[in-house]
């Protein structure tokens, strides 16, 4: 059988970094190729090579037997290769349409009929947005949608997805593999990258494992099992993906918000959260999760409802106010609103407590400060050069561990993690979960939202579940099942059914 | 008020214009009417955008200092046309615009004058002029070092038979203080040996001094060829400074509205002339209490 | 729910387009009672042939300029280079008035092409190599011109009637100032090329992975602003009669007060041609009512200020504007 | 480990550093060619002094306004305020130097206040917000001064000594400039407030969510500029002996033209003291050489213009420059 592409030793570096040491990699027609592998293994980075993005260092691109040359990106789409980006490439202030059609606009543009086809494409993808909203408007979830209705505008021979459904809901996620399926059955070859592994089994036909820049081998997904596959991406096993439950201490109620009301997505939210408890807020995407968390940390303004933080009125009017008062939120959004790039490990996990490190006269205390970080960063096992590298050196997981440790370094009592392991490996993920846990050994209160629900179940002591802005029910561990979730997300009326049923 | 006087200068940016403005005013008011002035900013087109807004407004007579000799026509003429009597002081416009008269003081005669006064000055002695001009492209400026050039070589020829001097550079100061100070601190590092500032007006040499004073000159011939800005003049009364040409906002300013005043009323001789110069002087030690008032806004 | 989610975004749009209407309309309303010269014919057509003869015409190409997120400060010099060669070629080249145009257009756009040259392809920041272009064009026009107006004289005729010429009985750069705003608002929303200028502001990477030559659009938005710089200059020649290195000293910071108070992000991806002929009318007018009220010379650039305070707040209170 | 990715670090930053310094000494070698009386020991005092007098001391403001993403144009217009009101409190009013220079300065960070007052808390966009703090400190230096220099007279003795004094042998306002640099190079590096600054450049909603209060930081920042602009009047009537409301003019323009030559970026986060500090001086080399070479003045800003592109292709060709 010929590849539709063959990539051969492959190697590229930045500055002193090699990212890629002599990969190879290849696709065939009518194929899921997954590629796999721990944050900053080169998985992107390879892929940029092939989307003609990045000029390799070293190597060869062989598409259909040809050795070829790409210069930029319009050399590799013309020969059909398309790559849906990891970081959301949309223009913000166009269009939906615009967005899907801005290769191949016509030299003048007749709107409606833009729509039209934006609109036909959509629908067959089976999501339903307008086609001429703003795309800066929409959830990110439906500007992933966006994005793969672009890549699927043109006429195609190779696409890859890299990491498609960090965003996406388990249906939308359904719709999308349906969607490659179907591309599959046409011949299109298909890279698919996920630090999902139960929907890389459910989809592959053959996976590839990359770590630190290299390929540890390709498999045929009946040959192997996930810990077959865990244990070549991170180089052990990981003996247990969620930290046991049992050594908590539940104490007395932390934050507790009454009727809280703002804008048409927080609709009379009441719910609590005790010391030591890990608690879980599910639901559907733009079910309002998100912000219900904001609102609580004064990041957008309440309307009506009380926030008591350990017996305490709590009115945030910013953010300043919540973290003064102990409270800490891990954005889902890590690259806008959790990290700041282009500056150091030390500046980023620092910056929610600064008292800590100036002196009496706002002078910093570097020396104390390095010591501090490098110290935290060592038990957040952060995998980084140095406390001084930039946040924008980091692989995805340490990104959002540096997010971790600006709370950790905060030290207050109550932390909302909302996504907290968006585009995170296995590796880390299990990490981050036993970060979570501590936190909550260590008396505070957590609140998690996940959009994975499996996240949800293996950590949370309970899990709320929100639909259209309101609180619809709540799960213990005993009702704990997907089905559950989404039933009571999305009509509130389930719930008795679910719970007479379980008790 | 029956009468509303409008005032457009081309700019309000020198204390000359400041104290001509004051005195157009001034006038217009004492004989009871409203006055509007606008300041050009430098802005042809803000200024011929003033012209049309106090047409627009309905002023009956229109003090004009152009910014423009020729560019300001097209306006001038407009207004006139639209039935506002129009009288340009100060800088000058093409003859060819359609208005009252001009009113001002001869920049190139008071150059002339000027240079005279340097030559005999001078007499002898070699000369090494550093230049202070004001902005680039301005006519005033032009017709001023032109004139003393002009005043200068004459007077040489009457003096010694033969033209001598030699101008070592050409800063450009702005026409204030602070852009006078920095171009002559360039210049004198590069020409050391320069025996005359030449300012194109006062205050430019007055900064012009400032750098003298700052590197302990004291051999170096201070002169401008227009003005006389009131601190200009104390310092020629103390011989510190050698001589600037006579040329009084005041005076011109309220000449132009008394005469267009005149004019509105339809008082205005057919045959008056389209050129009304102030007599020109050149003002020196000699003749300095003449000119020098304490209270002078100028 | 998708006409529910419409209405939603025209809404937000209309607010948006309300902000800088709102401006306009309150400024006008205040300009009323303040002279009771300012509605009249006349003052209305001396303030559109204002705008028309300053910031309106160069504010459409500093739009496309800073819609790309990019900055044009040569766009004064520009238009005052323009003047003079239009001065030169028809006065002392001697030719006519279309070949002279032609010319004078080249020439803006030859501006351009240098400075989008060096910004696109070599990336200098589009504030530091616009200001030298700034420098070189007012210094080409003082040399050219050695300092001092050439008169059009006869063989400017031709561009003198345009310049305070009727047509319908409006002034004809007022004319020509709404074509080019009709043209730019045109290829702004319903070209391919005015679509890509706003995605590049939006996000040039995303740009440049659909596989869209960007360093192109960007010089061409920068030729674009030196051609209507030119035409400025053209439009100021033909009003005064003469070509002169003196015109639009400082015109760039107006020009771009006129888009930012069209509601444009210096950031990039958002602004339009209605609110930047809007925005560049309320310059206008703040202008023209201060000398119509009769308010003194140097009082004049702190009501100016203080307007433009008022009128963006009354746009931020709209809820239209995102710094 | 750590030393291996410090050195990776180190070196980039050296790069960067070494963009502008590179334009400074060729700058520099360029100009001691073309004139023997560049290097002179009167003629560098001078270049400093103007530096100081001029874009130098307001660039440090302005390096933190534009950090934080922002811009304040009303840099020139406060000047000209400092100077006229130095003029006015202390030979009209009769102020001693003392109180007139802490009146001065607290009249330069009111207009900081307001102006970065809008920006900050209302979100105002800082191009107009500060641009019509330009005009309304234009109109009042204009208003104020009634349009003439105020002369300091014997009341200003003490002024004058400072504007053209000598301390070790370098002019007074020379060793303030060399302070001021000092000062803000210490602040924004080794305080809270300069990290905030510049990360709030970087990424400014990470950092209000990080429980910052953001608007204080930027209200600060146009303080800060606003007091060195005022600092900048001061020294220029100091120099001048008057105070006038014609000093700074285009100013901005310098300020903003020296910070970003200095390698920072106009979109925040990005940029050094050190590197402004050679960026001022850099404009002022190229001012300098111009009338100690002759070039005649139509000419000069054609060369301006055109060593400020090949500056910047210098630095860009270091690799240091993103745009
Ligand atoms: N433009 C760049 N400049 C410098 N280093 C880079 C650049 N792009 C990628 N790298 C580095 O190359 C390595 C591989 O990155 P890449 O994005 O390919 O990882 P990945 O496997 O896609 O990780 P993730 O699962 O987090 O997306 C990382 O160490 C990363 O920091
Ligand atoms: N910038 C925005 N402008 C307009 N609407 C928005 C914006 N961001 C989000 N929304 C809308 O708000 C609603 C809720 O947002 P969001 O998706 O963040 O909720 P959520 O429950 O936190 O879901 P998730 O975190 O899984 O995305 C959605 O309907 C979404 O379309
Ligand atoms: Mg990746
Ligand atoms: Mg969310």
């Amino acid at each position: 059988m010929t590849e539709l592409v063959k990539l051969k030793s492959i190697s590229k570096s930045f500055g002193g970094i090699h990212a890629l040491k002599s990969v190879g990699f290849d696709v065939r027609p009518g194929e899921v190729h997954a590629l796999l592998g721990e944050n900053g293994a080169g998985k992107s980075t390879l892929m940029r090579v092939l989307g003609g993005e990045m000029v390799p260092s070293h190597g060869e691109v062989v598409i259909d037997g040809k050795p070829v040359v790409f210069r930029d990106p319009r050399d590799a789409r013309a020969l059909g290769i398309v790559i849906i980006h990891q970081e959301l490439a949309l223009a913000p202030d166009l269009t939906v349409a615009e967005n899907i059609f801005l290769g191949e606009l016509p030299g003048v543009i007749s709107h409606a009929s833009l729509r039209k086809r934006a609109k036909d494409l959509i629908d067959r993808l089976g999501f339903k947005i307008d086609p001429g909203r703003i795309a800066g408007t929409l959830a990110v979830a439906h500007q992933q949608v966006v994005e793969i209705a672009k890549a699927l505008s043109r006429d195609i021979k190779i696409i890859v997805f890299d990491e498609p459904t960090a965003v996406l809901a388990a249906q939308d996620a359904m719709k999308l593999h349906e969607i490659i399926r179907g591309l599959r059955d046409r011949g299109v070859g298909i890279v698919y990258i996920s630090h999902r592994l139960e929907e890389v089994f459910d989809i592959a036909d053959r996976m590839t494992v990359m770590k630190d820049g290299q390929t540890v081998g390709t498999v045929a997904t009946s040959d192997v099992k996930i810990d077959d596959i865990i244990r070549m991406m991170v180089g052990r096993p990981i003996s247990a993906m969620f930290p046991e439950r049992g050594k908590r201490v539940i104490g007395q109620e932390m934050l507790k918000v009454e009727h809280l009301n703002a804008g048409r997505m927080v609709r009379d939210v009441s719910f609590s959260v005790r010391s030591g408890e890990i608690v879980g807020l599910g639901g559907l995407i733009g079910s309002g999760r998100t912000e219900v968390a904001r609102v609580i940390f004064g990041a957008d303004p309440l309307e009506s409802g009380t926030i008591t933080l350990k017996g305490k009125m709590l009115k945030p009017r910013s953010p300043k106010d919540a973290v003064e008062a102990g409270i800490g939120l891990v954005p889902e959004d890590r690259k806008q609103q959790g990290v700041i790039l282009d500056k150091p490990i030390r500046v980023n996990s620092t910056m929610a407590k600064m008292s800590s490190v100036v002196n009496a006269f706002g002078f910093l205390k570097r020396t104390q400060e390095r010591a501090d970080v490098t110290a935290l960063g060592k038990s957040l096992r952060l995998k980084a050069s140095s406390v001084d590298a930039p946040v924008s050196s980091l692989s995805g997981g340490n990104q959002q561990k540096v997010v971790l440790a600006k709370w950790f370094h905060a030290d207050g009592d109550v932390i909302i993690l909302d996504e907290p392991t968006r585009g995170v490996d296995v590796g880390a993920k299990s990490e981050i979960y036993a970060l979570v846990n501590k936190l909550a050994e260590d008396g505070k209160a957590v609140l998690v939202i996940s959009s994975e629900h499996q996240e949800l179940f293996g950590l949370c002591d309970r899990v709320l579940a929100m639909g259209r802005g309101r609180i619809r029910g709540e799960l213990t561990p005993e009702t704990y099942s997907e089905e559950n979730l989404l039933g009571l997300s999305m009509t509130g009326g389930a719930l008795t059914a679910n719970q007479g049923g379980q008790a | 008020a029956d009468c509303k006087v409008g005032i457009a200068m081309y700019t309000l940016g020198a204390p000359y214009f400041a104290a001509q403005v004051a005195a157009a005013e001034d006038q217009a008011k004492k004989a009871g009417c409203e006055v509007t002035s606008a300041d050009g900013q430098n802005d042809m087109a803000k200024q011929i955008a003033d012209v049309e807004d106090m047409v627009a407004k309905g002023v009956n007579l229109l003090i004009l200092n152009p910014r423009d000799p020729e560019g300001l026509v097209a306006a001038a003429d407009a207004a006139t046309t639209a039935g506002v009597k129009v009288v340009v002081m100060d800088s000058s416009i093409s003859t060819k615009a359609n208005v009252i008269t001009q009113v001002r003081s001869s920049n190139d005669q008071n150059g002339y004058l000027v240079g005279q006064w340097l030559a005999k000055a001078m007499q002898g002695k070699p000369m090494r002029i550093i230049l202070l001009s004001g902005d680039k492209g301005n006519e005033v400026g032009r017709d001023r070092r032109l004139g003393v050039f002009k005043g200068l070589v004459e007077g040489q020829l009457v003096n010694e038979g033969k033209v001598s001097f030699e101008v070592v550079g050409q800063g450009w100061g702005g026409w204030a203080h602070e852009g006078g100070l920095a171009a002559m601190e360039d210049l004198l590092t590069a020409h050391p040996d320069a025996n005359v500032v030449l300012g194109e007006n006062d205050s430019m040499v007055l900064g012009a001094m400032k750098a003298l004073e700052a590197q302990g000159k004291t051999d170096v011939l201070a002169l401008a060829a227009a003005d006389g800005q009131k601190e200009a003049l104390a310092l020629i009364k103390d011989g510190k400074y050698g001589a600037t040409g006579l040329n009084d906002p005041d005076l011109v300013a309220r000449t132009a509205v008394d005469i267009g005043l005149k004019a509105v009323k339809g008082e205005l001789p057919d045959n008056f002339p389209k050129l009304n110069l102030t007599t020109p002087d050149v003002i020196t030690k000699d003749n300095v209490d003449k000119y020098y008032r304490a209270d002078a806004v100028f | 729910m998708q006409p529910e989610e419409k209405t939603k975004v025209d809404y937000r749009s209309i607010i948006q387009r309300f902000g800088t209407l709102a401006i306009f309309l309150v400024l006008v309303v205040v300009a009323t009672i303040w002279s009771e010269n300012f509605l009249s014919r006349g003052n209305i057509l001396n303030v559109l042939r204002q705008v028309a003869s300053s910031a309106g015409i160069m504010a459409v190409g500093m739009l496309f300029v800073i819609l790309t997120r990019g900055i044009d400060l040569s766009v004064g010099s520009v238009m005052a280079l323009g003047s003079v060669l239009t001065g030169y070629f028809c006065a002392i080249s001697g030719y006519g008035a279309v070949t002279t145009i032609l010319m004078v257009l080249a020439c803006g756009a030859l501006c351009g092409l240098v400075s989008g040259g060096f910004i696109a392809y070599l990336r200098l920041p589009s504030f530091v190599m616009s200001l030298a272009m700034m420098a070189i064009a007012r210094g080409l026009s003082l040399i050219i011109s050695e300092g001092r107006p050439i008169p059009l004289d006869e063989a400017g005729a031709a561009f003198s009637r345009f310049g305070s010429g009727f047509l319908f009985g409006i002034p004809q750069p007022v004319l020509l100032m709404f074509a080019v705003f009709i043209v730019g608002g045109v290829v702004l929303n319903f070209t391919r090329f005015g679509r890509i200028v706003t995605a590049i502001g939006s996000n040039e990477e995303a740009v440049r992975l659909s596989g869209i030559a960007v360093p192109r659009y960007i010089l061409a938005v920068y030729m674009i602003s030196g051609v209507l710089a030119a035409v400025a200059g053209i439009i100021s020649s033909s009003r005064t009669g003469v070509g002169s290195a003196q015109v639009g000293v400082g015109a760039e910071l107006n020009v771009i007060a006129a888009v930012v108070i069209g509601g444009a992000s210096l950031m990039g991806g958002k602004g339009g041609v209605i609110n930047t002929l809007l925005g560049a009318l309320v310059m206008g007018i703040i202008a023209n009512i201060m000398n119509l009220a009769g308010v003194p010379g140097y009082h004049q650039q702190v009501y100016m200020g203080a307007i433009i305070v008022v009128a963006m707040l009354l746009q931020y209170s709209t809820g239209s504007l995102k710094r």
